[in-house]
């Protein structure tokens, strides 16, 4: 059986393309395709294109799922990539002045991910009922009176030059020669709500390749595949 | 064939400069089978009068007939046909740079649809009779001037069109060459009886070939009829000036100087001598000289025959005496000649 | 530099030289008589027809002021009708295509306008129809022109194609983005720039040399 | 829709505008001399330097094959000694200066070189300078075709501004990619691509006007 | 002030067309402050000729001198020194088209650095004198044929140079405008010293204003000389077609036809006579009809003055018994006088 799958570069692909001599012993063949962006992989496995994705977290399928209406849903959680809010500058968060420049990253769900992490720590208060995805706009509480900016999720560890702190995904943290469980001067919580999940159609769910899937991305080699390449930067959710 | 009827042409305002009436009511008549010249200063109407022939100068008044058809009453489609029948030669060429001396010459055919065969077999011998065998595969911009006017000459023949517009397709060439392009176009004139319209700078060329010259000055044609009798008999300034421009035609400035001196027993007295028809041919100064007993200096003039028709302009010195007693009018008073008394020198 | 990642450069290389080349190919298709239209259907001139003329330019307008992206999104039924599918690099092209278009549509439009009127003027007076003064008059003049321009827009879709990976389009540009600057595999980045001034270097010397081959206006000595 | 989002739509044009604007203005200025010398110092021209016509040619080359994002990341630090910083609005324009350079150059080339040479000669005989040549001679008579380039240059402008997003740049278009496309507000994305239809609209309808405004060579009836 | 030495000028083949030697090994002189005119045939290569002089055209051998500077010596500065003094009037006109008339002749002046209000002082009364002054704002597109190519010479005289070379300047203009051109040419010549090359189709204008005539064919000058003797004794078919391209320099076509007659009682000899000097405008015909009594038609011809030379050619008719009996041979012999016999006529 053939899975044509979706990502997105960078952990989600490479992960997958461990996955991908797992499944074939297990006799599925996984073709995998990535994309630079975050809203096509859904729109082409609605539309049968894709047979399944990994690339989003649960709170943005739910999201997606309600705005555009996709008959699609999750059926394994995968990884989670925890957020931290990193500076060049600055040892603590407690050093960061008022009215600092933030850059946090310019898609909805790492930057909502990034202003919610924020309101967790009582830095700043979101419009109520915002949802996973706040963006900037929403924010009515800042005492501190902090600048936000945002950028592509890659460009963030980039910019630590010319910011005083900015939000980075700890994958690119990594890339980028920041160590995730130091460095950061905020963290989110290992197991937050943000768990990357697998979506499928609704329809395939009893789909025996599918089934296969889950299997092998769940396999012990994944496991150690993502211990061992991220290094504590991407954490396995099962 | 062509008519025109009051054809008006304003070019509007620029500037400091104001708005420019290129054509001012000008109508025109050319028959079939005729060849007519047009003449003027630089800047009198000719290109735009020609340009109107075929609908691309859009009159700003007035009417264009070719062959009894209102020129701008067609359709697109009937006047592509019309256009077809009307051959062009251009004041500044217009080539395609892309093409070679072949292709330039070919483009008009192909438009016509025809095949590759048939275009080499029209092209060149066209090529060869313009002096450009050995240019066919040379683009405009390695040719000479001449050269280029040459393959636009070419390419206006090539369609064997009924109607041909010349606007100074002359002007480049050498009097040689000239000469040979006159005559291949007199050829197509009495062959195929090709109507001609032609604008042209060089009295020769309407001497050569022209059956009628109309002379036209600030948009407006000031003076018309057969070329020898334009020659023989310029109305107007602008005419006499042209015609004047042909050697001979003046009289020389040497004398021209010296003219006006007093009137006394050694003096001579200039006179212009106009002899057309029987008169031209006829030893008609020896005869004078003879029958008088005098001697007849010719200063400057110009025997020749135009469209056919013998001419003779004449300027010469007669000893004062015969000219005030009389004589000399007496002995050549005939219709066919015209005498003016220019003046006297010493 | 491993076996492998050689591999993945040369794959994108033929997936970049496969979405450029048809994209090219289709995009000249459909923008040299766009282009053409363009800029001999105003006011008084060949094909006038100034309502048709102005519609085109703001059809044109628009494709070129949106954004990539949404566009991709936008024609994604459209994409699946023409390529089967979506995603991938061939349904990359159908996108692509689209916004090559409307830039080889504006640089036609102007090369053609280039040409001298008298010549346009002098078919006219052989009858020639629009369609013929085209054809043999308008292309082959303006042609050095039109080799440069295509040239310009080969190269622009060589770097605007490295956002086709927003598709799943693969390709030389969305390797550098993927691997180099969101892996931050500064060699891979490196290599694939290397390759892509390669490619541009080598289209932009073939239009440059086809353009002064099919250029009859310069004097040669 | 929200006042806010009004004023954000608002603050988006703006910003456009201003990127736009600031990198059309530099990037002529730069890719004006650049485009001139390089139409015109190849083998036996005007001002013949034919190796470093090719060096610039290669140095074109690669700026222009360079995919946008990996030109960003490459020039930061370039960037910052600009700039002060390597984010925002401003820090965006230089980036978009350095792409549109090389794609203005081009544009520039291809329209000096359709300038007769017959009038570089009669002005090489009247004892020109090179220098006198290009600004009396050269850019007068390529007008036409510079200002229907520069329009050109400036509406691809317009519509790549939309990747300066990355470096936190705004502007419409990358307003109109995370409002309207990633958060799925479509009115958003509409508003967005209608004002940016109208500015490109409006570009264009203003650089043709003065392109036949300048255009000396058509017979006006 | 203009030689050149053995020039060479080779165009490569192209296509099934041979390679092209413009110009053969060209060596001319012109001294300062002449007028030399040069003719010959479309392609002769009189255009590749005058283009060498400032060194635009690169000849493949020989030397350019001009003021005894070699031109192909000169580095890039100093060669716009020399080529600032060396006026050009293009063939093709080569006007600005982003410039109006008044533009385009104040270019050559704004290269030299003048400031407005002298560019404005010298253009307008040049503009004036070349009868432009109502177009100063016009583009090219605007103007006529004539009036681009004045534009063209106005610019070309802007600066005084010292040197200008035209290269068919008066192509495109009516008599009466070539003849005010050509005045003005003949002042600055005179007032300044200006040296002119100059190309012509038209040999009127050469007989108008220039002192040596070179004729080229094929790439070499094969014949040269004062004007007024290549006119009067032209050693070349060349110079001899161009000569007899003027108004009566042939016998009409009528008599030509009807030459061959055999020799009877009644029949006319047509004989060819060409007076130069004193017998030119001496009264040398009616003198010969009176001394021997006969009557003499003059059927063509064209007296003149060339270059300031009485010049005259007569093709006239005598009694054949006069012309067997030697007499008109023997009252006609004088140095002056060049006697041809061409046939008889019944
Ligand atoms: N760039 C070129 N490449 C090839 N051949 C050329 C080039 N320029 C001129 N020639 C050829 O050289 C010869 C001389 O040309 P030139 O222009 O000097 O003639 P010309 O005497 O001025 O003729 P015209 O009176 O027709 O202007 C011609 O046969 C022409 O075809
Ligand atoms: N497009 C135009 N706009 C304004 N004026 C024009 C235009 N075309 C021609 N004219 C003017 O109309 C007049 C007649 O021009 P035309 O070209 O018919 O003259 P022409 O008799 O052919 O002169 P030439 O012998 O110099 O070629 C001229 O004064 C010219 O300046
Ligand atoms: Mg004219
Ligand atoms: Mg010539």
């Amino acid at each position: 059986e053939i899975l044509r799958i979706g990502v997105t570069p960078g952990p989600h692909a490479q992960i997958m393309e461990a996955v991908k001599p797992v499944a074939a012993a297990k006799g599925l063949d996984l073709i995998i395709t990535e994309f630079s962006d975050y809203v096509v992989p859904n729109e082409a496995l609605n539309a049968g294109e894709l047979d399944a994705n990994s690339f989003q977290n649960q709170p943005y399928l739910d999201n997606q799922v309600a705005d555009r209406g996709y008959k699609i849903e999750s059926v394994a959680p995968t990884v989670n990539f925890p957020l931290g809010i990193y500076s060049k500058t600055y040892k603590s968060w407690a050093e960061v002045p008022d009215g600092a420049t933030i850059a946090i990253q310019n898609d909805p769900t790492n930057g909502g991910r990034a202003l919610l992490l924020l309101q967790d720590r009582g830095v700043i208060t979101l419009r109520a009922g915002v949802g996973f995805k706040p963006s900037p706009a929403d924010v009515i509480g800042n005492p501190k009176k902090l600048r936000f900016i945002e950028l592509d999720a890659a460009q963030t560890p980039r910019s630590l030059d010319d910011v005083a702190a900015a939000a980075i995904n700890t994958n690119y943290a990594v890339s980028a020669g920041l160590d995730p469980t130091k460095d950061p001067i905020l963290k989110e919580e290992a197991k937050g709500p943000y768990v990357n999940v697998i979506a499928i159609r609704s329809a395939d769910k009893d789909r025996p390749g599918i089934k296969t899937l889950i299997e092998a991305y769940h396999s012990p080699q994944v496991k150690a595949f993502v211990v061992e390449k991220f290094k504590g930067a991407v954490l396995p959710a099962w | 064939m062509i008519e025109l009827d009051g054809v008006w042409k304003t070019f509007p305002a620029r500037g400091s400069d104001t708005a420019v009436e290129a054509l001012r009511g000008v109508s025109l008549h050319v028959p079939r089978g005729e060849i007519y010249g047009v003449i003027g200063r630089s800047g009198a109407g000719k290109s735009t009068l020609i340009r109107t022939i075929n609908g691309l100068e859009r009159p700003t008044g007035g009417e264009v007939r070719v062959d009894g058809i209102a020129i701008d009453k067609l359709d697109e489609r009937a006047l592509r046909e019309e256009r077809r029948k009307i051959g062009m030669i251009f004041q500044h060429f217009n080539l395609l740079s892309s093409r070679s001396a072949f292709g330039n010459v070919a483009l008009p055919l192909e438009l016509l649809g025809l095949s590759r065969r048939e275009i080499e077999k029209r092209v060149t011998p066209l090529l060869e009779l313009v002096g450009l065998g050995d240019k066919r595969d040379r683009h405009p911009v390695e040719l000479s001037g001449g050269q280029k006017q040459r393959v636009g000459i070419a390419r206006a023949l090539a369609t064997e069109p009924k109607v041909l517009r010349s606007d100074e397709a002359t002007s480049a060439l050498d009097p040689e060459t000239t000469r040979s392009i006159l005559a291949l176009l007199a050829r197509v004139n009495a062959e195929l009886g090709l109507t001609i319209v032609l604008i042209t700078h060089e009295m020769t060329v309407i001497k050569e070939i022209c059956h009628r010259v109309g002379v036209i000055d600030d948009g407006a044609i000031i003076e018309e009829g057969p070329v020898h009798q334009v020659f023989a008999h310029p109305q107007t300034a602008t005419a006499r000036s042209f015609v004047g421009s042909l050697a001979g035609r003046e009289l020389p400035a040497s004398v021209k100087a010296q003219l006006g001196a007093p009137v006394e027993a050694s003096s001579q007295t200039i006179l212009r001598l106009t002899l057309t028809g029987e008169a031209a041919t006829q030893p008609t100064v020896t005869k004078l000289a003879r029958a008088l007993g005098i001697d007849v200096a010719i200063l400057g003039g110009q025997i020749d025959s135009i469209g056919g028709h013998p001419f003779a302009l004449l300027f010469m010195g007669v000893p004062t005496a015969s000219w005030t007693s009389g004589a000399v009018s007496a002995a050549l008073a005939s219709p066919d000649i015209q005498l003016e008394m220019l003046g006297h020198v010493a | 530099m491993s076996p492998e990642l050689l591999r993945l450069i040369l794959n994108s290389t033929l997936e970049t030289l496969y979405m450029v080349g048809v994209a090219t190919l289709i995009g000249t298709l459909l923008g040299l008589p766009l282009g053409i239209f363009l800029a001999t259907s105003g006011q008084g001139e060949l094909f006038a027809a100034p309502k048709l003329n102005g519609v085109l330019g703001v059809v044109v307008n628009a494709t070129r002021s949106t954004p990539f992206i949404i566009l991709v999104v936008a024609i994604i039924p459209f994409t699946r009708l023409i390529a089967g599918t979506s995603i991938g690099t061939t349904a990359a092209i159908v996108p692509l295509t689209i916004a090559a278009t409307p830039f080889i549509a504006r640089i036609v439009e102007a090369a053609i306008r280039e040409v001298d009127y008298g010549l346009v003027e002098a078919s006219l007076a052989m009858g020639a129809t629009p369609l013929q003064i085209v054809r043999k008059v308008l292309i082959p003049e303006a042609l050095p022109g039109l080799v440069l321009g295509i040239t310009l827009a080969v190269v622009s879709l060589l770097s605007n194609s490295a956002m086709v990976g927003a598709v799943g389009g693969g390709g030389l540009g969305d390797l550098g983005i993927r691997y180099g600057y969101q892996r931050f595999m500064p060699e891979v980045m490196l290599v694939v720039v290397i390759v892509l001034i390669v490619l541009v270097q080598g289209f932009q010397t073939l239009g440059e040399y086809v353009a002064r081959r099919v250029n009859r206006r310069l004097r040669r000595q």
